[in-house]
């Protein structure tokens, strides 16, 4: 925790950043009332999977996992936005990470909470989700704690309850300050979430010890989660997924997807609400140097784990190496190729290049070319198994690409009204930051 | 969990419905003159299921005994028309349950009619008084030690 | 292993005798009321054979020659299906059958990926059959319904009635007694069923012939599925 | 009784709290209050914490019972797995790890909650009501400390001090 | 015969009519309500029965248990209790299945529980080929048959099956009684009066243009002697070529393939003859069939080499004329004389001079000779289903399923002279009636004396002395040692020049349809074809040469063309056809056959001749939609982009 050498009244800067929470345009619930409608119309998909059954997806033998398991992949990648890069920058104590963090966590949050539920939509039998829970019954059934999928259930449960807590600790005071300056039942919802916090010294202490303590802990559990996720394919004797380097290439993934999550957050964020003072250029650039370093990082491991496949030449593997490279999926993979490296490295590499306008270019690009990646190591496996007469190929209906389309609303409408209820910029961590950063630019 | 619900609801409803019976068949009056479960419920002992008397089995007896009574009239009047007694079933696993029980191997066993079905030879109207679920088969199973496998049952 | 007990089925298929005339599949369609497919389903790779006959050419014309072998749940001693189940849907019984156990499936399909087989057969819906065609319906094997895994069970109906009829008349089930529907209506005989774990059986036997193989044997899957290759 | 001091600087208030506990005031005894984390120099308002011994000691109960819920459920459902034990530390230890850290961060909130004292809000005595930029110092006096404790904390620079009253 | 056979041949009972009981709407109780000295549910029975999906008339056996079934009374429905057939397996007492049965024969019960059977007799309403049908009553289905049959018995022809069986022996009866002549057939069937090659004891054997394990003959007779001929005698392994103008299923188990073009099977058996003899073949029939000299007397000295030599072919009078120079006649591992038969069989007929058609079930003019029915004046069926001729009829009284009825059927391919039995034990679903007594109603109503043969009177003379008909009713079949013909070998072949062109298209018969009278069951349109591993529909194999001159991939979508007409089918680039020879099965192409089949996939028949391959023209078709569904597209181990 920086000193603060007096302290400050910052009333400017909270009543800019309070300000989208007590006003809300039309624009504001033009944007909400789209962004529902797709949400909706990804529920009613959902709704007619239930009842009509899961075949209305484009699933099928040998392909029998594909984008619902892209889209828990790649959420539970971007959720690494979050509570790892604010975990990592708040234990280096990076002073820029200040406004930064909020941001981050909360897509954390809400990123686990929709790709927590793609392992739920893509279930044969949805409705029996709960067997995955050991709960003592009379027909002494209980689940199969050696299954990666019942990892999978306690690493992402932890992690979002850590991260919900990582979220809602450094919330407390701005809520307390809220519910001071605020009435009716805002007033209300805002006393009741700042469980009695009344600013004292002790408080404060303890808040800054818990958020350190909880941002080693957050780091070791987000690690842990993709590399779970990562395991629920390398377990498998699949070819091409039963590779060692999926944890840590996973887990890089996982972060280089959240940076650029995080860098079109934060950019939307400083466009519509103005806080071209709070975000500055500064931000953006040491946000992009970690996505370019991040992308290097990724296209290390990309050359690994393909070289290995290609130089070790084992005929089930090239297969699905082939497929990739020149057969039917080398559009999708020479696009990632782009999206992930190409892109990034010249837009973020080349020093003049680099804007926030450009940062915001490569992190969509990344975001797509991510997807893909997740994509390409779902998909052309399980097309391509062992035994050459099971091969098949997958494509995709309205129903997933309705589902696969909401989560993305979904996930924009969660955002938007966290930032309504509230400041998405965390105040009290902040309000020095700003005469730093201005003194350092 | 829909058809959990559905089949609660079919149990429930087998269960309301034992009162109306097409016939009031007294049980316990059939077993003190002397009859044994498995005439009429013949199977019950050798074959995978037991099955529901046919009426011309009633009418082995009843053509003379009884003629009178009401309920037995009734009888009389299915076997006339040559059409056999809709009797409400009172005791089953539900399709869903994927179950294939089987008799034979539990009257190898040993185990007695009333262990699953009630003491029937106690009731006037047979009542569905053990509840037929996967808890009450496997709480016995592991009592005496029968399988447990689950592809004992369910195949 | 040490829940292993007296039986431990297994299978062997003389690939000199097989002409992939497919007899084995229809024979298995008929006894395990497998769910029938439509032209759209078909075409989206949605049709459920348990037991297929894989076909490979191999070299160029006038040098062709045409593979056949028949694949079914091979019924691993070491499955990968088993391990990832989060449920215990799937999992090893006493007599070494691959168990599937419909009621307790949530459909997650993890087996399926992990069967290098690619034997596991999902029920993307309810399985519909037009009036009458269910009345030829095996009451012993169960109607699955949607959203569940379904395999190759080695005709455990046969095999449960079989020993069954051993039970009652306190004795043991001879060899060639039970025959899953495949194997039964085998008309060159290539598909022979039985126990492991009696020496004497045929199946044992077969199993040690110098032809005998196993599919995808380097995965140390251990399959009870044993293929006899070609030639003398 | 409670006093309440405002200072707009922090120097005052570390100037105000040094006094104090010259004149025999303990620290559990003074209480500060700010919008913003206030930094104090080293010795001066020490406060100490136990939540990291909290967070380890939470993290090995959990996973301790994990590997005994785990362990025991082996017998107590003798389900047939085919010679597949539920127990395999390998195999479950991804969920002993998980669920230790779970452990961690449940104690660790719980901790906070505790240690911060908001859950003890009442016992505590009245809280000054918060300004934007000051920060408030509340003492607990007893009997006649209430003047001395008035004289050190003007002295100290403070802006005004009240009388707080519950 | 293993234990488990002995007991359902003992459990089998001649019960009659099946169970039911009456059932309400709220029949709990239903399954368990079932008169317990008929079925009882949980516990099976056996019937015997005889496979009708082709001519080899396999003996078997049926399981019955309960099953459910909706019924409509009154205009309520009920769920009513039925004794069902669940199973078809090979009856272990039969000489030709020997407990084994094919594919086909295991769909069988599907036609029998079929959604799609005509449910009563049917009278046309619309214009022909409109397929509008009104029901009927029998009797004004009779007075509607006999109204066209009376004073023009020339003009009639029956269609009934090549086969020698109480059917076709009442159907002779009956058009001999009318004083119509003799019934034909057009069916694809192999036709009775096979020789019987004795492959399982044979140690080297040249098939030619006979797919034996497939579709010719009686494909399960000689799959179970195939299975002993390569591992049934310890030590020796049976030795097999196959000389064929595809990779049929036969071929493609061969350990060597000779692909020869279409229609040269009597050049190329004519010049391993030549070499047999030792002579040089003749250079024009080594042309006729594309074979190097070389291989063909390479061949010739393995059969001449090997202890137990055989020659199957289609082509009999070469078969037995190469066989005779290999002196393999009557001894073990050759060939055996055909038993005395109990009738003849229908000869092949040409319906286009028919004037008045009557067609037995099985028989489908419509499909396999198309556009043969445009100048029959009035075309009566008796078939189950409503299939291409069916829905071109004036009148359909429809006949039992097979496994409704009772039937003899003399086998043609059998190690003794037999026949199979099989009696209804199944209640017949719907108001259908046997043939033969639609005729006898038919004949009386006509006041024309008639008795159908019965299957008792048709297999008389095979019965021992002191054997019952019922015992023959319970073994499914009567059996009689007898001494087979002789054995004529012709002196010399007399090869046919073969035209050759640079594309030409040959049918065969298809594993999963034969000859399209499959077609109707769901299983069998699912059953993977060998060669493409297509299902629900049949497409047309190109070799990959030509395939991609004319720039067709697997899946595409061709036109075939040929002087006949034209149709537009699927194509499949088959690894191993022959450069200029494509191929198409038989099955598909239904105009109309019951949900499964009609509107689906095209006729080669349309294009092509049964027998002769003919010329044909293939061009891709641009931007077709649809898509073909293998269940194996990948017929290589290794995909195009696998190598490093």
């Amino acid at each position: 925790m920086a000193a603060i050498s007096e302290p400050v009244v910052a009333n400017a800067a909270r009543a800019q950043l309070w300000r989208p929470l007590l006003h809300t345009s039309a624009r504001y619930r033009m944007v909400v009332a789209l962004l529902a409608a797709v949400t909706l119309w990804g529920l009613f998909a959902w709704g007619y999977q239930l009842k009509t059954g899961i075949g209305v997806a484009g699933i099928r033998r040998p392909v029998f996992w594909a984008i619902y398991l892209v889209n828990f992949v790649f959420w539970i990648g971007i959720s690494h936005a979050g509570t790892l890069i604010s975990a990592i920058l708040r234990l280096t104590d990076a002073g820029w990470r200040k406004p930064v963090t909020r941001a981050a966590e909360a897509i954390t949050v809400f990123a686990l909470m929709i790709g927590g539920m793609f392992p739920i939509i893509h279930l044969g039998r949805a409705w029996l989700f709960y067997w995955l829970f050991p709960y003592p019954t009379e027909r002494l059934l209980w689940p199969n704690f050696r299954s990666p999928l019942l990892w999978d259930v306690t690493a992402i449960s932890t992690y979002l309850t850590g991260s919900t807590i990582y979220l809602f600790l450094p919330l407390i005071p701005d809520v307390a300050a809220l519910a001071r300056h605020t009435t009716g039942w805002r007033r209300r919802v805002y006393r009741a979430l700042s469980v009695g916090w009344t600013g004292s010294d002790r408080e404060w202490h303890a808040l800054e010890f818990a958020m350190k303590l909880m941002a080693g802990i957050i780091l070791a559990v987000a690690v842990s989660v993709h590399t779970v996720v990562a395991w629920d394919f390398s377990m498998s004797i699949a070819p091409m997924w039963h590779s060692s380097i999926f944890g840590p290439y996973f887990v890089a993934g996982a972060i280089f997807s959240g940076i650029a999550a995080l860098l079109i957050a934060m950019a939307v964020i400083r466009r519509t609400l103005h806080l071209e003072a709070y975000l500055t250029e500064h931000h953006f650039n040491n946000l992009s140097k970690l996505l370019l370093l991040m992308s290097l990082l990724w296209f290390y491991f990309t050359v690994a784990e393909n070289l290995t496949a290609w130089y070790g030449n084992e005929p089930k593997e090239m297969a699905v190496f082939g497929a990739r490279v020149r057969g039917p999926f080398a559009p999708y993979f020479w696009a990632m190729v782009i999206c992930n490296f190409v892109v990034p490295f010249v837009l973020l590499g080349i020093r003049r290049l680099r804007t926030i306008r450009t940062a915001t270019i490569a992190s969509v690009c990344v975001l797509i070319g991510m997807w893909l990646e997740r994509y390409l190591i779902i998909v052309p496996t399980l097309s391509y198994g062992r035994l050459a007469a099971t091969w098949g190929k997958y494509a995709p209906t309205w129903v997933e690409i309705s589902i696969s389309a909401a989560t993305f609303t979904t996930m924009a409408l969660l955002y938007l009204i966290f930032a309504k209820l509230f400041p998405i910029i965390a105040i009290w961590e902040f309000e020095t930051e700003v005469m730093e950063v201005s003194s350092v630019s | 969990m829909f058809r959990c619900l559905a089949g609660l609801l079919i149990v429930c409803a087998a269960g309301a419905m034992c009162a109306e019976q097409p016939v009031a068949f007294p049980h316990d009056k059939h077993i003190k003159l002397g009859l044994a479960c498995i005439d009429c419920h013949i199977g019950a002992d050798l074959r995978d299921r037991a099955t529901i008397p046919s009426v011309q089995k009633c009418m082995l007896c009843h053509a003379k005994l009884l003629r009178n009574d009401a309920e037995v009239k009734k009888v009389i009047g299915y076997a006339d028309k040559g059409i056999e007694i809709p009797w409400v079933r009172v005791y089953g696993f539900s399709t869903d349950a994927h179950v294939k029980f089987r008799h034979e191997p539990h009257y190898r066993a040993g185990i007695a009619c009333a262990t699953c079905h009630g003491d029937v030879a106690k009731m006037s109207v047979a009542e569905p008084v053990v509840k037929h679920d996967m808890g009450t088969c496997l709480t016995c199973h592991r009592q005496r030690n029968g399988p447990q496998d689950c592809a004992a049952c369910h195949y | 292993m040490s829940e292993r007990t007296k039986h431990r089925w297994a299978m062997a298929i003389d690939l000199d005798r097989c002409t992939g005339c497919q007899a084995c599949v229809a024979a298995c369609h008929a006894e395990n009321n497998l769910p029938l497919s439509d032209p759209e389903s078909a075409a989206k790779g949605r049709a459920v054979h348990w037991i297929r006959v894989d076909r490979y050419y191999e070299g160029e014309f006038p040098e062709v020659k045409v593979k056949h072998m028949p694949v079914l749940c091979q019924q691993c001693d070491e499955a990968p299906c088993e391990p990832v189940c989060p449920v215990y849907a799937t999992y090893q019984n006493a007599e070494g059958l691959n168990v599937q156990v419909y009621n307790r499936c949530v459909g997650t399909r993890y087996c399926g990926n992990n069967c290098p087989y690619s034997v596991r057969f999902f029920n993307w819906f309810d399985p519909v059959w037009p009036e009458p065609l269910q009345l030829q319906h095996n009451p012993d094997v169960s109607i699955r319904m949607g959203g569940v895994m379904e395999k190759c069970t080695f005709c455990i109906q046969r095999i449960k009635r079989a020993e069954n009829d051993a039970k009652d008349e306190k004795r043991d089930v001879a060899d060639g007694e039970i025959q899953p529907a495949c194997a039964q209506s085998c008309p060159a005989e290539a598909m022979v069923f039985g126990d492991l774990n009696d020496p004497e059986s045929k199946v044992s036997r077969m199993a040690g012939s110098g032809r005998s193989t196993r599919l995808l044997e380097e995965l140390g899957t251990k399959p009870k599925v044993f293929y006899l290759q070609r030639g003398a | 009784m409670f006093l309440s001091a405002e200072f707009r600087a922090r120097e005052q208030v570390v100037q105000a709290v040094r006094d104090l506990t010259a004149q025999g005031f303990v620290r559990d005894r003074l209480d500060l209050y700010s919008d913003e984390p206030v930094e104090m120099p080293a010795g001066v308002l020490p406060r100490r914490s136990y939540m990291s011994l909290g967070a380890v000691t939470g993290a090995v109960l959990l996973l301790l019972l994990t590997i005994g819920f785990v362990y025991f459920t082996q017998y107590n459902y003798p389900l047939v797995t085919g010679a597949m034990p539920i127990f395999s530390f390998w195999a479950t230890g991804v969920i002993f790890y998980e669920l230790t850290m779970l452990g961690a961060i449940l104690t660790t909130f719980c901790w906070f909650l505790w240690e911060s004292g908001v859950l003890r809000r009442k016992r505590r005595g009245p809280v000054p009501e918060l300004k934007d930029g000051a920060i408030l110092l509340r003492v607990e006096c007893e009997g006649n400390q209430g003047e001395t404790a008035n004289r050190v904390l003007r002295e100290a620079g403070a802006e005004s001090v009240q009388e707080l009253r519950a | 015969m293993d234990r488990r056979n002995f007991f359902k041949i003992l459990s089998t009972v001649s019960a009659g009519a099946a169970a039911t009981s009456c059932g309400t709407k709220r029949d709990a109780l239903a399954p368990l309500l079932v008169p317990e000295h008929e079925i009882v549910p949980g516990v099976e029975q056996w019937h015997v029965a005889v496979c009708r999906e082709c001519a080899a008339g396999c003996g078997v056996i049926a399981r019955v248990m309960e099953g459910e079934r909706t019924v409509e009374r009154n205009g309520q429905k009920f769920r009513e209790r039925v004794a069902a057939i669940k199973k078809l397996e090979g009856n272990p007492l039969d000489p030709v299945s020997g407990g084994r049965l094919c594919a086909r024969g295991q769909a069988a019960v599907q036609g029998l529980y079929h959604p799609d059977r005509v449910r009563g007799p049917l009278k046309r309403t619309g214009a022909r080929g409109e397929a509008k049908f009104a029901p009927v009553a029998w009797d004004e289905a009779i007075a509607g048959v006999v109204d066209k049959l009376k004073g023009r018995a020339s003009d009639v022809l029956f269609l009934t099956a090549p086969e020698v069986s109480a059917r076709t022996a009442s159907i002779a009866r009956f058009v001999q009684a009318i004083g119509a002549p003799a019934a034909r057939t057009c069916s694809l069937q192999q036709p009775a009066g096979l020789p019987r090659y004795d492959l399982a004891r044979a140690r080297y054997v040249l098939g030619v243009g006979a797919d034996f394990l497939g579709t010719w003959a009686s494909p399960v007779y000689y799959m179970r002697q195939y299975g002993e001929f390569r591992q049934g005698r310890p030590g020796v392994r049976g030795h097999f070529v196959q000389a064929d103008s595809r990779m049929s299923l036969t071929a493609s188990n061969a350990d060597e393939w000779v692909p020869i073009q279409p229609g040269s099977e009597r050049a190329f058996l004519a010049a391993i003859g030549a070499v047999l003899r030792g002579e040089n073949p003749k250079q024009e029939w080594l042309d006729a069939c594309g074979v190097t000299e070389k291989r063909v007397r390479r061949i010739a000295e393995e059969l001449k080499q090997s202890e137990a030599p055989l020659v199957i072919a289609a082509d009999t009078e070469a078969a037995l004329y190469v066989n005779g120079l290999l002196g393999n006649f009557n001894k073990p591992g050759g060939v055996f004389g055909v038993y005395a038969s109990l009738g003849s069989a229908p000869q092949k007929g040409d319906v286009r001079g028919a004037r008045v058609l009557l067609v037995d079930a099985g028989e489908n003019p419509a499909y396999l000779a198309p556009g043969s029915l445009a100048n029959v004046e009035t075309i009566i069926s008796f078939s189950p289903f409503l299939d291409d001729t069916a829905a071109q009829a004036d009148w359909i009284l429809p006949d039992h399923h097979a496994l409704e009825s009772d039937m003899a059927i003399e086998q043609p391919v059998s190690p003794k002279r037999s026949v199979a039995v099989g009696t209804a034990f199944v209640k017949p679903l719907y108001d259908t009636r046997a043939v033969e007594q639609t005729l006898a109603d038919v004949a009386k109503k006509m006041s024309v004396a008639y008795a159908p043969v019965t299957p008792e009177e048709f297999a008389k003379p095979l019965l021992a002395e002191g054997e019952s008909w019922e015992d023959v009713v319970r073994r499914g079949g009567v059996q009689a040692d007898a001494q087979a013909g002789e054995l004529k070998v012709p002196q010399a072949l007399q090869v046919q020049p073969v035209e050759r062109s640079p594309l030409v298209l040959q049918t065969y018969l298809s594993t999963q349809y034969y000859d399209g009278r499959a077609a109707n069951l769901p299983w069998m349109q699912e059953l993977p074809d060998p060669a493409s591993s297509a299902m629900w529909d049949l497409p047309v194999e190109i070799d990959p040469k030509t395939a991609s001159s004319l720039q067709i991939a697997s899946g595409d979508r061709v036109g075939v063309e040929s002087e006949r007409g034209a149709i537009e089918v699927f194509a499949y680039v088959h690894p191993a056809a022959i450069p200029g020879v494509v191929s198409m099965a038989i099955g598909e192409g239904h105009a109309h056959f019951t949900r499964y089949a009609s509107g689906r996939g095209a006729n080669p028949l349309t294009v092509a001749d049964a027998e002769k391959p003919m010329r044909v023209k293939i061009s891709r078709i641009a931007g077709a939609r649809g898509e073909l569904a293998q269940f194996s597209p990948q017929d290589r181990e290794q995909g195009p982009w696998g190598g490093r």
